[in-house]
Formats: C-alpha cells, sequence, structure tokens
C-alpha cells in the first residue's frame, strides 16, 4: 500500500481492482499538493514583499509575465490524462466489464432494508428460486415462494455475515426493500448505492483473508449509523464447505437462521 | 381617434400617431391569420391521434412536430420575438439550453446503468 | 433620484424595465414547466409495456376527454389573440376596443378554468375497480346509490373503507373498452353498461386520483399548476380591465408597457397548454 | 413626466430635509420598506441570525459525536422540555435529533443564512450602489422576496415543534426515505421543510428577476459591462443560477409534496417494504428523478454560495493592494464558464447511484472543465497581489486568507470529480471537509471581510480594529482545527452523517479516528468563542464606533463610495456617471493613490 496512504490512516486495500483507485487517490493529491504548496510559497512571498511598509507605492500594472496562462494549461493537461488515463478506464472496467465465466464469479444478491444487509446465493443447483414482492417482509427479504423447488437449496443469509472465497470475483446484485442505503466497504474500495426499485451489481475481487465490515453510507433514517453488515473472506476450501452445508440446509425458501 | 383629444388634454404625449395607427392594423391582419392556423393546428392535432402511426416515437415526433410549430407563431407572433431585441434572445436561449440539459441528461442517466443492471418492477431475478 | 426606465425604453437595450422583468420570469417559468415535462417524459418512458389497467404500472391512454380538451385549446388560443388585440386597441388609442377585448379574454381564461373543473369532476369520480375473477374494468361507480364526487374529499371510496362500512356491492357504469392507442374498441359497448360488483370480489378499487397511478399524479399536477396561473393571470387582466386601467389618463404609455407586459404572460400560459395538450391528451 | 431628466434638482440637503419632514412610520420605515439599503439590513440581519442558530444546532451535534450518549451540556434540559422525550431523553441527543439538527443545519446554513446575506444582504445593499442606480428595478418585487425569506424561515424554524420534529432526511431530502419518515402524520416536519423551500424559492427568484433586471437596465451613464466591479458580475452571474435552477426544484419539491399530502407515487417505485410491511402506494416512481432535480438545483447552488463571495474578496482585495485587480476581463468570462458549466456537472453528486460509463464520462469531464475556470479565478487574485502596496486591516486580513482556505476546499473537489477516486471518499467525512473548506473559512471570511469593508458604509462608523483582528487570527486558526481534521477522518473511512459519531465501525477497525471528534468538538467551541469578539464589536460599533470623517474611508474607487453616508433614499445626490473601469488605483501620474469611478478626467 502507498505510504502516503498510510499515513492518513487509510485501511489496507483488500481487494483486486484497489491499486488502481488509490494510485489515482495518490497523483491527484499529488497534483493538488504542488499547486497548493507553490501559491503558498508564492502567497506569503507576496505578502512579505509587497507589505506597505516595504512597498508604499503600489505599481499600477503589477505582473507583466504570463506563467499564469502556462501554469493553467498546466493544470488543465493533467487533469486530463488524470481523466483519460486513469479514471473513466477504471470505471469503464469497473461497471462495464463483468467478470468472465472461465473467472468463476460467485453471483449473489445483496439486499438492504432499514436497518441491516442480507445475502442470497443461488445454492448448489446454481438456481435461483422465485422471488417476488408479494412474498417478501423483513425475515424474507428476497421476497423468496417458498413453493419453488428451485429455490429450496438457495442460501439466504439474513442480518448476518455471510462467507466469500478468496481471489475469485463476486458479483453483487445490490437492491434495497424500503430506502436508498449505501453499500460500502472501505477495506475493498467498493461504494454502491442499493437503489429501491433497481438492481445495480458490484463486482470486486478479495485478495486477502479476514473479517470485513460493510457500513451504510447513505442517510436511511434513525439507525443509519448502527447499520453494519459483515463478511468474512475464507480460503477457498473453507468457503466451499460452508457453502455447502447452508445449501443443503436449506438456507433458501423460509426457512432462516 | 376619438378619444384621441382627450387624452391630449390632459396633458400627455398621445401614444398613437396615423401612420402607427397604419401598422398595427396591418398588424391586426396578421394576428388573424395566425389566430386560424392555431385552429388548424389544434384540428391537425388531434386528427393525427387518429391516424395509426406504425410506431410510438413517431406519434411523439408528429405531435411535438405540430405543437412546436403552434408555439413558434404564438411566441414569433403574439409575443413579437420576431422583432425583440437581441438580449431577450439571449435569455430564452440560455433557458432552452439548460431545459434540453436538464431534460437529456435526466433521461440519459437514468438509462444508462452498468452493465446488467435491472429495472425491476418484480424482485429479481 | 428616481428609478429610471420604468417605462421608457433604455436606449442601449431597447427595453424597459418590466419587459425584462417579465422575460426573465418567463425564462425561470421555462425551467419550471421545463421540469414537470422531463419528470412526465420519464415516468412515461420507464412505465412498463401494456395497457392498463390490465398491466398495473402501464400508461393510460385515451383515459381523458379529446373533445373538450380541444375546445378548451380553442377557447385559451382565442384568449390569447384577443389580449393581443386588446394591445393592439391601445396603441390604436381605442380604449373601448381595448376593453372589450379585456374582457372576452378574462371570459375566456374563466371558461377555460370552469370546463377543466368540469374534466377534474369526471376524473375525481371515475375509479378503477379491478374484480378477483376477470379483468379489471374503469367506470363511475355508484355506493349505496350514490356517486362519490370530487369536492369532497371523505366521499373517496377505498377497498378497505368498503369492507370496514361494510357495504356488500358497488355498482359500476363501465367504461367502452379500448386499444393498446387509447382508441375506443369499434366492437365495445358505447352505452355505458352498468354492472354490479360484489365487494368480495374486489381486488383493488381506486379512483382516478393521484395515490392510483402516476399518470393521474402528473396530469394533476400539471394541470392544476397550469390553471393556477391560467388564474392568476386571469385575475390580473380583469385588474388591468377595471381599476388598473386609471392609468390610461395618467401615463397612458405605461399602461400600454402593463398591458403588453400581462399578454407575454398570457401567451405564456397559452404556450405551455400548447404542449400540454397533446403531451397529456394525446400520447 | 419629468423625472430622471433633471437629476440635479435633489441635492444633499434636499433628501436630509425630505427626511425629517415626513418620518416613515415603524412599520413602513422597517417592515414594508422598498429601499433596497433596508431590506439588505433586513436580510443581513435575519441572515446573521440564522448563522448562528445554524451553528448552535451544528454544537449540539457536535458535542454528540465526541461524547456519545451523554447529555448536551447547557441546552439539554431545554431540548428535553420542548422536544420531548422521543427526541431528546434526559437531554441526550437521540438519533432523530441528530438527522433532524443535521438536515436543519445543512438547510438553514445554506437557504437561510449564507445566500441571503451574500444575494439578499450584501447583494441588495451594495448592487445597485456599485452600479450607480438609484435602487432596485422593481422596489415592491424585492419587498415581497424578503417576506417570502422570512415566512420561509418561520415555517422552517416552526417545524422544529411539531410532533416528531423538523426534517430528518438530510438536506438533500432524498426520497423515499423523506417519504416515508413518518407514515402516519403526514403533516410532519419533511412536509413543513417542503413548504418552506417553497417560499425559500419564491423568495430568490423575485430576487434574482430583481437583481438581473437591475443590472440590465439601471447602470448609470458611463457605466458599460467591463466598468462594473467585479461583485456586480458575480451577482449578475448568480442571478441567473438562481433563476434557472432553482424552478426545477421547486417542482421537485412540489411533487415531494404530493408524494406525502396525497400518496402519489412520483419518487416511489413499486414493491416497497416498509418495516417489513408493503407500502401501499402505487409505485411507478423513480427515486433518482428527485436526486437528478435536487442536483440540478444543487450544484449551481454552491456556485451561488461561493461566486458572490469571490466578488467580495476581489473587491477587497483590490482596495486593500492598492492596484487594480489582474485580468478583470479574464475573471469575468471564468465566472461566465463557471456559472455556464455549473448546471451541466450536477451528477458529480450521484456517481454512486448507479452509473454506466458513458455518463460518467460526460459529468466528470465537465466538472473537471469546471475547476479550469476556477484556478483561473483564483489564480487571478493571486497575482493581483503583486506589485501591491498590501494593508492588513480586518476587512483584507479575512480576504486574504479567502484565498488559501477555498483553495483547499477547490482543490479537495478534485478527488471528488474523479469517479474512481470518489468511489472510496464519497459520503466520507473527506466530503464533509472539502464542502465546509469552501462555505465555513472560505464563504464565511468573504462574508466578514464584506461587513469589515462596507459597515463604515452602512452606520457611518468604523468597527474596532483590534477586535477584528481577535476575531480573524481566532477563526482562521480554529477553523482549520476543526475541518482539516475531517480529512484524515474521511480517509479513515468515516462516513457522514454518523449519529454516534462513528463507533459502530471504528471500534472494531481504528479507534484513532474517534478521537479526533473530540478535538473537532473543542475547537468547533472555541471557534464559536472566537465570533464572541465579533459580535461584541458589531454591535458595539453601530453605536459607539469611530465615526468616519468622510463618506470615501478606505479610499476607494467604486461607486458606493461617492454617496453620502449613509445614502440616502434614492442613493446619490446627483446623477452619477462612470468615466473609468473599477479599480483604478495607482494611476500613474495621478496626485492620489486611487481615482473614483466618477471623479471627472
Ligand atoms: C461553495 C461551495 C462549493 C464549491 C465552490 C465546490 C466546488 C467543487 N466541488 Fe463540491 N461540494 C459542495 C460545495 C462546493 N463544492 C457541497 C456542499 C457538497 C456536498 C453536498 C452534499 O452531499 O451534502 C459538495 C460535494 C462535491 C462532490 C460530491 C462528493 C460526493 O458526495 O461523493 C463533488 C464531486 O465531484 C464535488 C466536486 C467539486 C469540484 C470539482 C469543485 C470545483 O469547482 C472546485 C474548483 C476549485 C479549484 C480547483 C481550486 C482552484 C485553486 C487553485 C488551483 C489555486 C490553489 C491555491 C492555493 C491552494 C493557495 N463537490
Ligand atoms: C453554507 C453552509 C454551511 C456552513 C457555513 C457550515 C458551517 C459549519 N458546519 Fe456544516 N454542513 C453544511 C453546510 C454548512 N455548514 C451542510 C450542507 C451539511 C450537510 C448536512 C447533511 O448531511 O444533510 C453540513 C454538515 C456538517 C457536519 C456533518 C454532520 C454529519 O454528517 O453528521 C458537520 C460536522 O462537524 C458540520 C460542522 C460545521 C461547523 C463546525 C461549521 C462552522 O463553520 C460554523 C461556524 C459558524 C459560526 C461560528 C457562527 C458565527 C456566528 C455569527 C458570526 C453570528 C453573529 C451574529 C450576530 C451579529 C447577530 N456541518
Ligand atoms: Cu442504511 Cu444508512
Ligand atoms: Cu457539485
Amino acid at each position: 500500500m502507498n505510504p502516503l496512504l498510510k499515513l492518513v490512516g487509510m485501511p489496507e486495500p483488500a481487494s483486486a481492482h484497489a491499486k488502481g483507485i488509490d494510485d489515482l487517490i495518490v497523483y491527484v493529491h499529488l497534483l493538488m499538493a504542488v499547486l497548493f504548496l507553490g501559491w503558498m510559497l508564492y502567497f506569503f512571498y507576496v505578502m512579505f514583499r509587497f507589505r506597505k511598509g516595504a512597498n508604499p507605492k503600489a505599481d499600477y500594472i503589477g505582473a507583466r509575465s504570463h506563467f499564469s496562462s502556462y501554469a493553467e494549461i498546466g493544470v488543465a493537461l493533467v487533469e486530463a490524462v488524470l481523466l483519460i488515463g486513469l479514471a473513466i478506464p477504471l470505471w469503464a472496467k469497473a461497471v462495464d466489464n463483468p467478470p468472465k465465466p472461465e473467472d468463476k464469479p460467485i453471483e449473489m444478491q445483496i439486499m438492504a432494508q432499514q436497518f441491516a444487509w442480507s445475502a442470497h446465493f443461488a445454492g448448489l443447483d446454481g438456481k435461483w428460486g422465485r422471488q417476488d414482492i408479494k412474498f417478501a417482509n423483513s425475515a424474507n427479504p428476497f421476497g423468496l415462494d417458498t413453493a419453488d423447488a428451485a429455490g429450496k437449496d438457495d442460501v439466504s443469509v439474513v442480518s448476518e455475515p455471510f462467507l466469500l472465497p478468496v481471489n475469485r470475483p463476486v458479483v453483487a446484485l445490490l437492491s434495497s426493500m424500503d430506502v436508498i442505503h449505501c453499500f460500502k466497504v472501505p477495506s475493498m474500495r467498493v461504494t454502491q448505492d442499493a437503489v429501491p426499485g433497481l438492481s445495480i451489481p458490484v463486482t470486486f475481487t478479495p485478495t486477502k483473508i479476514g473479517d470485513y465490515t460493510i457500513t451504510c453510507a447513505q442517510l436511511c433514517g434513525s439507525l443509519h449509523s448502527t447499520m453494519r453488515g459483515a463478511f468474512k473472506v475464507v480460503s477457498e476450501p473453507d468457503y466451499t464447505a460452508w457453502f455447502e452445508k447452508k445449501s443443503k440446509a436449506g438456507g433458501g425458501g423460509g426457512s432462516f437462521e | 381617434m376619438s378619444d384621441h383629444s382627450s387624452i391630449d388634454s390632459s396633458g400627455h404625449e398621445a401614444p398613437g400617431n396615423d401612420s402607427h395607427a397604419q401598422d398595427i392594423a396591418g398588424h391586426i391582419n396578421t394576428y388573424m391569420w395566425i389566430f386560424g392556423s392555431l385552429l388548424v393546428g389544434t384540428v391537425l392535432t388531434v386528427l393525427m391521434y387518429y391516424v395509426d402511426f406504425s410506431s410510438m416515437a413517431m406519434t411523439v415526433a408528429v405531435a411535438l412536430f405540430i405543437a412546436s410549430i403552434k408555439a413558434f407563431l404564438v411566441a414569433a407572433y403574439f409575443m413579437h420575438l420576431m422583432s425583440e431585441k437581441k438580449l431577450v434572445y439571449s435569455v430564452l436561449l440560455l433557458a432552452a439550453f439548460f431545459f434540453t440539459g436538464l431534460m437529456g441528461l435526466t433521461l440519459w442517466g437514468s438509462f444508462d446503468l452498468p452493465t446488467n443492471s435491472i429495472h425491476k418492477t418484480s424482485y429479481v431475478p | 433620484m428616481e428609478i429610471p426606465y420604468t417605462y421608457k425604453a433604455r436606449p442601449d437595450t431597447g427595453l424597459y424595465n418590466a419587459k425584462v422583468g417579465i422575460w426573465l420570469f418567463l425564462a425561470s417559468e421555462i425551467m419550471l414547466f421545463g421540469a414537470l415535462f422531463s419528470a412526465y417524459i420519464l415516468l412515461r418512458v420507464s412505465a412498463p409495456v401494456g395497457f392498463w389497467p390490465e398491466t398495473a404500472l402501464a400508461w393510460p391512454r385515451g383515459l381523458l376527454n379529446i373533445p373538450i380538451g380541444t375546445f378548451n385549446t380553442a377557447v385559451l388560443i382565442t384568449s390569447s389573440v384577443t389580449v393581443v388585440m386588446a394591445w393592439a386597441s391601445l396603441q390604436m388609442n381605442k380604449f373601448n376596443h381595448f376593453r372589450i377585448y379585456m374582457v372576452i379574454t378574462v371570459l375566456c381564461a374563466f371558461a377555460f378554468l370552469g370546463i377543466k373543473s368540469f374534466e377534474y369532476n369526471d376524473k375525481f369520480s371515475h375509479y378503477v375497480v379491478q374484480t378477483k375473477s376477470g379483468k379489471p374494468v374503469t367506470g363511475h361507480i355508484e355506493v349505496n346509490g350514490k356517486h362519490p364526487r370530487f369536492w369532497n374529499f371523505s366521499d373517496q371510496w377505498t377497498l378497505a373503507r368498503l369492507t370496514a362500512e361494510n357495504v356488500k356491492e358497488i355498482s359500476v357504469a363501465v367504461d367502452p373498452e379500448r386499444d393498446e392507442h387509447g382508441h375506443v374498441k369499434s366492437h365495445s359497448n358505447h352505452a355505458h353498461e352498468n354492472r354490479t360488483i360484489a365487494t368480495d370480489d374486489i381486488q383493488f378499487l381506486g379512483s382516478y386520483t393521484p395515490a392510483t397511478h402516476p399518470f393521474f399524479a402528473v396530469y394533476f399536477l400539471i394541470t392544476a399548476l397550469h390553471g393556477l396561473h391560467v388564474l392568476g393571470g386571469a385575475l390580473v387582466l380583469a385588474y388591468f380591465a377595471f381599476p388598473g386601467a386609471k392609468m390610461w389618463k395618467d401615463n397612458p404609455q405605461q399602461f400600454i408597457n402593463r398591458i403588453e407586459v400581462g399578454g407575454l404572460f398570457w401567451h405564456f400560459v397559452d404556450l405551455v397548454w400548447i404542449f400540454l395538450f397533446p403531451v397529456v391528451y394525446l400520447l | 413626466m419629468q423625472t430622471a431628466t433633471q437629476p440635479h434638482s435633489h441635492s444633499h440637503d434636499h433628501a436630509g430635509h425630505d427626511h425629517a419632514h415626513h418620518e416613515p412610520g415603524f412599520f413602513s420605515k422597517y417592515i414594508f420598506s422598498t429601499d433596497h439599503k433596508i431590506i439588505g439590513i433586513q436580510y443581513g440581519v435575519s441572515a446573521l441570525i440564522f448563522l448562528l442558530f445554524g451553528f448552535l444546532l451544528m454544537l449540539a451535534m457536535r458535542y454528540q459525536l465526541a461524547y456519545p450518549g451523554q447529555p448536551v451540556p447547557v441546552v439539554g434540559s431545554l431540548l428535553q422540555k420542548f422536544l420531548g422525550d422521543d427526541l431528546a431523553k434526559g437531554g441526550v441527543m437521540q438519533a432523530d435529533l441528530y438527522n433532524s439538527f443535521g438536515a436543519m443545519h445543512g438547510t438553514i446554513m445554506v437557504f437561510l443564512a449564507i445566500v441571503p446575506i451574500l444575494f439578499g444582504a450584501f447583494g441588495n445593499y451594495v448592487t445597485p450602489l456599485q452600479i450607480g442606480a438609484p435602487d432596485m428595478a422593481f422596489p415592491r418585487l424585492n419587498m415581497a422576496s424578503f417576506h417570502a425569506y422570512f415566512l420561509g424561515g418561520v415555517i422552517m424554524f416552526a417545524s422544529f415543534f411539531t410532533p416528531g420534529g423538523s426534517a430528518r432526511s438530510g438536506w438533500t431530502s432524498y426520497s423515499p426515505l423523506a417519504s416515508v419518515t413518518d407514515l402516519v402524520n403526514r403533516f410532519d416536519g419533511q412536509t413543513y421543510w417542503l413548504i418552506g423551500m417553497v417560499f425559500l424559492i419564491t423568495s430568490s427568484l423575485l430576487g434574482s428577476v430583481n437583481f438581473i433586471a437591475t443590472i440590465i437596465q439601471l447602470r448609470c451613464r458611463g457605466m458599460s459591462w467591463m466598468r462594473m466591479p467585479f461583485f456586480v458580475w458575480t451577482q449578475f452571474i448568480t442571478g441567473f443560477l438562481l433563476l434557472l435552477a432553482f424552478p426545477p426544484l421547486e417542482a421537485a419539491g412540489i411533487m415531494q409534496l404530493m408524494d406525502n399530502l396525497f400518496g402519489s407515487s412520483f419518487f416511489l417505485p413499486a414493491g416497497l417494504v416498509v418495516n417489513g410491511t408493503a407500502l401501499g402506494v402505487s409505485g411507478g416512481g423513480s427515486p433518482l428523478l428527485w436526486q437528478h432535480l435536487f442536483w440540478f438545483l444543487g450544484h449551481p447552488e454552491v456556485y451561488v454560495l461561493i461566486l458572490p463571495a469571490i466578488g467580495i474578496v476581489a473587491e477587497v482585495i483590490a482596495n486593500n493592494t492598492r492596484k487594480p485587480l489582474w485580468g478583470y476581463k479574464s475573471m469575468v468570462y471564468a465566472t461566465m464558464s463557471v456559472g455556464f458549466l455549473s448546471f451541466i456537472v450536477w451528477a458529480h453528486h450521484m456517481y454512486l447511484t448507479g452509473m454506466g460509463t458513458k455518463i460518467a464520462t460526460f459529468f466528470q469531464t465537465t466538472t473537471m472543465m469546471i475547476s479550469i475556470p476556477s484556478v483561473i479565478i483564483l489564480t487571478a487574485l493571486f497575482i493581483s497581489l503583486w506589485g501591491g502596496s498590501i494593508r492588513f486591516n480586518s476587512a483584507s486580513l479575512f480576504a486574504l486568507s479567502f484565498l488559501p482556505m477555498f483553495g483547499i476546499g477547490g482543490l479537495t473537489g478534485l478527488p471528488l470529480g474523479f469517479n474512481a477516486s470518489d468511489v472510496y471518499l464519497h459520503d466520507s467525512y473527506y466530503v464533509i471537509g472539502h464542502f465546509h473548506y469552501v462555505v465555513a473559512p472560505g464563504t464565511m471570511f468573504a462574508v466578514f471581510a464584506g461587513i469589515y469593508y462596507w459597515f463604515p458604509k452602512i452606520s457611518g462608523r468604523l468597527m474596532n480594529e483590534t477586535l477584528g483582528k481577535i476575531h480573524w487570527a481566532g477563526s482562521l486558526f480554529f477553523m482549520n482545527c476543526v475541518f482539516a481534521p475531517m480529512f484524515i477522518q474521511g480517509f479513515k473511512g468515516m462516513s457522514r452523517r454518523m449519529y454516534d459519531g462513528g463507533t459502530t465501525y471504528f471500534l472494531g477497525v481504528d479507534p484513532t479516528a474517534l478521537s479526533l471528534n473530540k478535538m473537532i468538538t473543542m475547537s468547533a467551541i472555541a471557534l464559536g468563542l472566537f465570533q464572541l469578539p465579533f459580535i461584541i464589536n458589531f454591535f458595539y460599533s453601530i453605536f459607539a464606533g469611530k465615526k468616519v470623517h468622510s463618506d470615501n474611508p478606505w479610499n476607494a474607487t467604486t461607486m458606493e463610495w461617492s454617496t453620502p453616508t449613509p445614502p440616502p433614499h434614492g442613493n446619490f445626490t446627483s446623477e452619477p456617471v462612470a468615466y473609468r473601469g473599477p479599480y483604478e488605483y495607482s494611476v500613474p501620474g495621478s496626485k492620489t493613490d486611487f481615482t473614483p469611478q466618477t471623479q471627472k478626467p
């Protein structure tokens, strides 16, 4: 991790795309620092040199150089480079490049509600159970239809930590039951609003085994500040074991822990 | 010009003189033509409703086209935009531009979502 | 010092103050109605395909009364002509003509509002009834032998209220069936057939009010806001026609300006309607 | 009808004479006044009170952030008494109260304090004087604008005492949250908020029509566009921002009001399940539509907050460097570009609501584009210092400190403007830090500079310099202590609008972030204490400040200083004429180091 970011206390990155984001943050801040320090040096120098005591008579014309125009063009150029070189490609990769099937992505749904996060996997058969609004309630946020056979082995994890395998892409379809929430995992460098009426995928590849906290970063009501979720990133075998156990136990279709 | 003198007697400059009045009379002719065209436009708009255009987009286009012509007539002649000052144009252009931006970008933003996003009317998938 | 250019044009801009003011105001009105139109279009295009009420949130078509809407359009256009004629009459120094045209304008405005409230009334006493056993139908309903009326908000019926007040059945004067363009189907029954529906058989009951469908919400919002503009404009024009006309004696140029400014507002209200009519009634 | 044609008939004495004979009553003088100067003062006084109020709300919140779950000192029991147990049990701020104070802090600061000071107060008082106009173009509209503002303020204030408390969905008031907070009592704080906003918007619309018309029409003879003081330019552009950006929010506000009162679904999609039960609305609306309409105003609004502030700073700097602004024309064009571009960047507040690459690219490109003219403006101000003869009085100190503070705030906008870095920083305290640097040490410093600078014109007395400098030093130091640590908190991953100050998240992650909360709160209290010298100075100087001996105590060039002090009704005693540009300081060959615009060549 970049030492500058460590200095300001950013959490260790734990996902594959984090480096790109961190780099962009660092470069932008370097640009800002150069501008700021440059201007400040100039600023104090000027205030000292041209104070009334030292320079009782002002000069009508003032500065004659064209340095400022070059500086402005410079700023524009650097911004353009950052924009075209980093920001746009990073974004395109994040939102328009779903992982390929050969990378064996984990597909899941994440549902936000006041004030909890829940997760839903398709189960061992790889098929989602039928879902409909009319079945949805706080205990069944995904609106699973108990009558549907495909849903029998679905894994729904409501308001408790779920597991993800390390180094495999995760595609989480994010939605909300009530108001807008925001799925934010600082260590993974992911943030995405969960908007009711929309289902938006977020993609990330966890690279570090450990425990992670989901915070809700969008004001969503009284208990917004306590709306936490959690997941563990574990090794592939640990994940498979957990997943199979859950799926066989018939987590979906209405019986929830 | 019967009440012309009464205005004059109150000590003020009368707003109209004869050549001016002639101008206005010319205008009135135009107003009547516009009035007629607007009514025709309205009838056309309604008839369009009963014509079966193959696509929705076509219907919208035709409807808005007729409406724009009518709007142009009102603005240009009744509101005298034809002979209005540059300043007024710039204000209106700004408003028109920002209105287009508001509508266009909002629509664009509402439908250009990350790949695989879904507008839900029921729960997914 | 006094404020200059209150009625004389400033040489370099060629405009007097109030004219600058009204055009600025109209620019902001463009943004106001523009935002509402944008909302309308967005809701419209994101509505699911299908026919309302068969498909719950599909955009309803053909619900509004087109002949009445057309007539109202003509009324408003007429008022737009008369207001410009009023202004022209002043220019030609024909005060009496001015007053007649102004009166016609104001009458048109109130005619427009009257017709509009007639339409509103029709909508508020219109219901959609989704039965458990068949297709949803729309029409005027009769509960306990009475037609609910819009001016009485407590006279709105919902399924919950039917059950709570133990109403066993309602009767519906069913509207003719429509195709996907909103046109009445040729084979459909034009004479409003009366049907009795048991409360037990009702799955959903909703009046044509903002809560029932976004279409009604947008429709009522935009037309009501437009109606308020009509009302405001009419009151101001009426003021100019009578008490405000005193100014004609003291400062005719300023009076003409006022009429011009009032007229500009009035034309704008007309302009909004020119777009509203096809968008709301015909799309 | 021989009014403006004989300007010399009103002499100074004549105006005073007039005044003495028909002294208007209290009501027509102070409540129903149509004089732009009185209206400006009305705006100023009300807005300063709201500023203080907004700050007090924030102090209570800051206390909660630093010491979660402890009763608010001093006012705790009052809060419990007035707001009830639900909101302030035992004097402890409850989550709902935190959210409601937060929303109202934002709303009050933006719409009731800063904009009214910049646009309503300074704009009203100074603009007509600087362009040589006798008053605003539509004095009665001006009065109506103030009344609408005042009513809006009263409604906002009253909302605190509705059952359930005031609006608590943030100043952004996102749907569906705003529509589902109180499902039983539809006439809740949110409804008050919306009605209040409709009044405030109306006020701004009336105001902006008036300002623009005034600047277009009432410039005195010789006051060509490029001779207008820069402050007037910023007011002019600000007027356009308000005029064209506010109506969509008005429309949106009415739609949300309908959602709240009539159960419509403009912003509510189908299938909402709130508290485990299906919400009985038709659905079919779009939550993002609200955000588009809100930010369509929201972004131009932030330039409404900064442009007039830059205008004030430019006036004060030109005066205190005793030389013309460097690159006046480029500043004017840059301001126009900022104003124009500010209408097409709004969705940078919405990067994380789900955006495809194309639209995201569009908005981040425009966002980067808008930073360029900002850099040009700031650079021009910096370079204006070169070759000056800089004086350091209170006004000038505040104006000078504005520059780096706005610099920090503006620069920290850049990482937010790139959507990829915004992924990490969005809705964190980094954002809070970013915009407070622009609005608090930025805009507020400009406000203070303006007050110290124009005070003598308004009251005929100077403010005390010593108190002013104490005020400046304390404010500058503690402003930075309050807002700089927020960047660190943001980097550490702390989200905004956290009632527990981030405790739930940070206890497991990085507890040091929490200790910063305490430091920030202490600094905020100190910042508040350092406003006391200002408040004392303000009231003391009104009654007992040093009297000015000339109408132009700062030896300034712009026209407001060529009027009597304070300016009489109608402002100028003879028809003013502008003979030159606004900042003719230290003209080579001139006897004095300033050449007023009105001085005959
Ligand atoms: C006056 C107010 C103001 C101003 C001027 C700005 C200016 C800018 N803002 Fe800011 N912004 C806000 C007020 C303001 N903002 C508010 C209130 C919010 C939060 C709203 C909410 O969510 O509640 C916000 C949020 C916000 C976001 C959303 C963040 C998020 O929610 O994730 C973004 C993203 O792009 C952004 C970007 C910018 C940019 C690029 C500028 C640019 O215009 C900045 C341009 C300026 C510069 C680039 C500085 C130039 C100076 C120099 C180069 C010289 C340097 C000199 C020295 C340092 C001495 N702002
Ligand atoms: C113009 C806008 C403005 C201004 C000036 C301020 C000023 C301040 N703000 Fe605020 N703030 C916002 C706009 C503003 N804020 C907004 C929009 C939000 C987001 C809200 C939301 O989440 O929805 C926010 C949120 C916000 C938060 C985050 C809350 C959260 O997310 O949980 C915090 C936290 O510390 C904060 C602190 C402060 C502080 C300490 C000041 C200080 O700088 C205040 C300094 C003021 C004074 C010291 C008062 C001085 C008084 C006088 C000079 C009066 C003199 C009187 C007379 C002469 C009669 N603000
Ligand atoms: Cu969920 Cu905040
Ligand atoms: Cu912005």
